[in-house]
């Protein structure tokens, strides 16, 4: 939907600016040239969903370590051979919240925009805009059904929003149709929405 | 009232956007990268220091501060990173760094003919931000006194008069909720926000709350809202 | 939350408009007229028949639920009378006077070569519109029961749940004010707001409110703020 | 200051679209093709700041009209001899606000736009515009300096919310040099701005 008008150069005269502070700051000795890829890079390989993927494909295939990630979530992450040694910017403190036939849970943070960088890496565009931090707090069914994902009325949704210094990731329920797959074909499948709590993992494809 | 402490619940906003993207822009990646090395170079760390020209303190609740202090309809105008953008860039020149004629003038250059990008810089600034990010700024300090509330006990959400910054999300102001759990020990705040309470290391709850409560006759069923929050934010209950 | 509600206190807006002119394009004393005219032929007043085709309810109320329910940041953007044109082209629309294709069509002959506009019609419609401006339409009834609270009384200011109107301003929702003078009689509403809690005729006063109590250390000095408020959004003071 | 780019051409389209739906309208036969001229002619003639300037004069020259004008505002309006009678749509019931040495009064309507017709007439732009609804409600002296007023840090300022069925208006203080003048003089001297409580009435140019 188009609400605002915007100037018609408006990502040109943005991108322009972004590269000028950018040149600027390398020049006065701020950050280096390198400073901001190498960045990119850490979240491109080190700090991303691909971290939650893995603690989710364990948890589905380790009972005792999904129920560690409930009770004491650094503990598990911890056991985790991620760079991060379980920590990390964003995800000094983080809690896992785990779905059950009975229980859907969603993330938000209606502040700002919280997230367990470490595992999840950077929120998607929508968890940033104001529609979803606004609406999810009150209308989580409705927003999850513009997802695409409609919860059964019985099913309580739980929805945990990140005020303080705690991250929180969902730990969705494992799809049908994955009997014997290995972590790595499990964690293949986990999404980061499925993380966020705003889809369900989909069996694979056949 | 600051619009922006209080989009939890707000009517009448538009359909979910679904895009799954981080960066809608490729020129974002460039102003989050700023964003985090400016975290990351922040001299009230302690890390190592560099030969960054980095000086001045820049947290998130700096970055916050400019958001919520922007007029509410520019707010939800400008897209996330746009706000970044403007923020970030009027910090530099508010603090001395560049000016805003230079500013101006070079990305007048990228617009017309898009000069070179500088090279170099000392290799100890990147290692700094990579130690950041792995490592990062844990605010969790040993507990010197007990918590003042226990699971199960009924909380009222402060209303702090807020200056330019607050934790507290509007929606939960003056509600009832029960502690659903106390974390370990005790968690600092990234800056001290006044008179509106956190900053100093103090307990911190998960805190139930019925949205029935919140938002009466306006919400949905089966449905539990649970919200962290620091312990200066919570007063024991009041009949209502 | 209804952002339209609470913009008493809002902060970081723009410097005030000093644009003193009623009508800013002179198109929108076009619509000022239509809606003015909707209201005078409205059925429910007690006024006589006339032979307009106009035949459904059109009230303040009317105009104030499709601003109260827009986007709130549509409700910034457009113009006072800009909201106005959108609001009652979609009541005709959706009353099926017209259709939304007749008025494109007509738009676009306005925008290509302006048609004349239309002569005629009913003397005693007009005569009607201006006896509904110069006589009114008295909210005044008498009162059945003597009023609830009295001078000097401290009373809370209700938070009921809006549907889709409300004559409760948000920066007073919940807060403690004193009855400085109660008004004559008893006052109905335009419509009934449900829930909310007006439409019949019940008594109304003047609360005289702290500032400082609406926004602590946030407000200037030697002010005082006084509301209108009808009884069934208010309740015996509570201790807080 | 410009916040929001529009269309350029959006006021030839809003005054096409305004157009096209009076002219269905007069088709229509909901409104004939004199209406919105006539209406326009009574805000213009009988129901306007017109009124509510003799209504000050009055109160200037006449203590006893003052003192009923505060205390009970529409039986000294009835001893006017308005078209309306002293009541008519949106001032069926109106209250005036005297201002003192120690007392200035603000109108505002932070829900709308609420203002009594039948001595205003219709509201000017600022009035109606957010910004002076939500700053006037906590901001009263920031406010007034923008409009060029500065209020004695003394004097109290008492803002009214028309928030019911009650209009207000404000009756400013009497100008110095104004000795001997008559009621249709001082009338000339009132501004809409200063019955809103956003200016002082000026003495007159010598």
């Amino acid at each position: 939907m188009q609400r605002f008008e915007y100037p018609t150069d408006r990502e040109t005269a943005n991108a322009a600016r972004a590269r000028a502070l950018e040149s600027l700051l390398i020049e006065k000795g701020v950050i280096t040239s390198e400073t901001v890829d190498k960045i990119m890079s850490i979240f491109a390989t080190e700090m991303g969903p691909f971290n939650g993927a893995k603690l989710v494909a364990r948890a589905w295939v380790d009972p005792a370590f999904k129920m560690l990630l409930a009770e004491n979530t650094m503990a598990a992450v911890e056991k985790m051979n991620f760079v991060t040694k379980g920590a990390g910017a964003e995800g000094e403190h983080m809690r896992a919240a785990i779905n059950t036939p009975e229980v859907h849970n969603l993330i938000i943070c209606t502040l700002c925009s919280c997230y367990p960088w470490p595992v999840l890496g950077l929120p998607p565009y929508w968890y940033k805009d104001p529609s979803f931090r606004a609406r999810a707090a009150r209308e989580p069914r409705k927003v999850l059904s513009e997802f695409g994902l409609d919860i059964d009325p019985g099913k309580e949704i739980k929805t945990w929003d990140s005020s303080a210094q705690i991250r929180w990731f969902v730990v969705p329920e494992r799809p049908a149709g994955t009997d014997g797959f290995t972590e790595e074909q499990l964690a293949a499948l986990v999404t980061p929405e499925s993380m966020m709590g705003v889809s369900m993992v989909k069996p694979p494809a056949r | 009232m600051k619009l922006q402490h209080y989009l939890g619940g707000l009517e009448g906003l538009d359909p979910i956007s679904l895009e799954t993207r981080v960066f809608v822009e490729a020129w974002e990646e460039r102003i989050f990268g700023i964003h985090t090395a400016m975290m990351a170079l922040s001299p009230q760390l302690n890390l190592a220091a560099t030969p960054s020209t980095f000086g001045t303190v820049w947290t998130w609740a700096d970055l916050r501060k400019g958001a919520e202090s922007m007029n509410p309809f520019d707010y939800f105008k400008f897209r996330y990173y746009e706000k970044w953008l403007g923020g970030i860039s009027a910090y530099f020149v508010a603090n001395g760094y560049i000016t805003q004629e230079e500013l101006d003038a070079r990305t007048k250059d990228f617009l017309t003919s898009p000069p070179a990008m500088p090279k170099g810089g000392d290799a100890a600034v990147d290692a700094r931000v990579r130690t950041y990010l792995l490592v990062g700024d844990d605010p969790k300090r040993d507990r010197s006194t007990p918590p003042r509330f226990a699971s199960g006990d009924v909380v009222r959400v402060a209303n702090p008069n807020s200056v330019d910054h607050t934790r507290v999300p509007g929606h939960l102001r003056n509600k009832h909720g029960v502690i659903d759990s106390i974390y370990p020990d005790a968690y600092t705040y990234l800056c001290d926000t006044g008179p509106d309470g956190i900053g100093e290391a103090m307990p911190v709850y998960c805190v139930r709350f019925d949205p029935e409560a919140l938002w009466p006759g306006n919400t949905e069923k089966h449905f539990t809202f649970y919200a962290d929050i620091f312990e200066a934010y919570l007063e024991p209950a009041t009949a209502s």
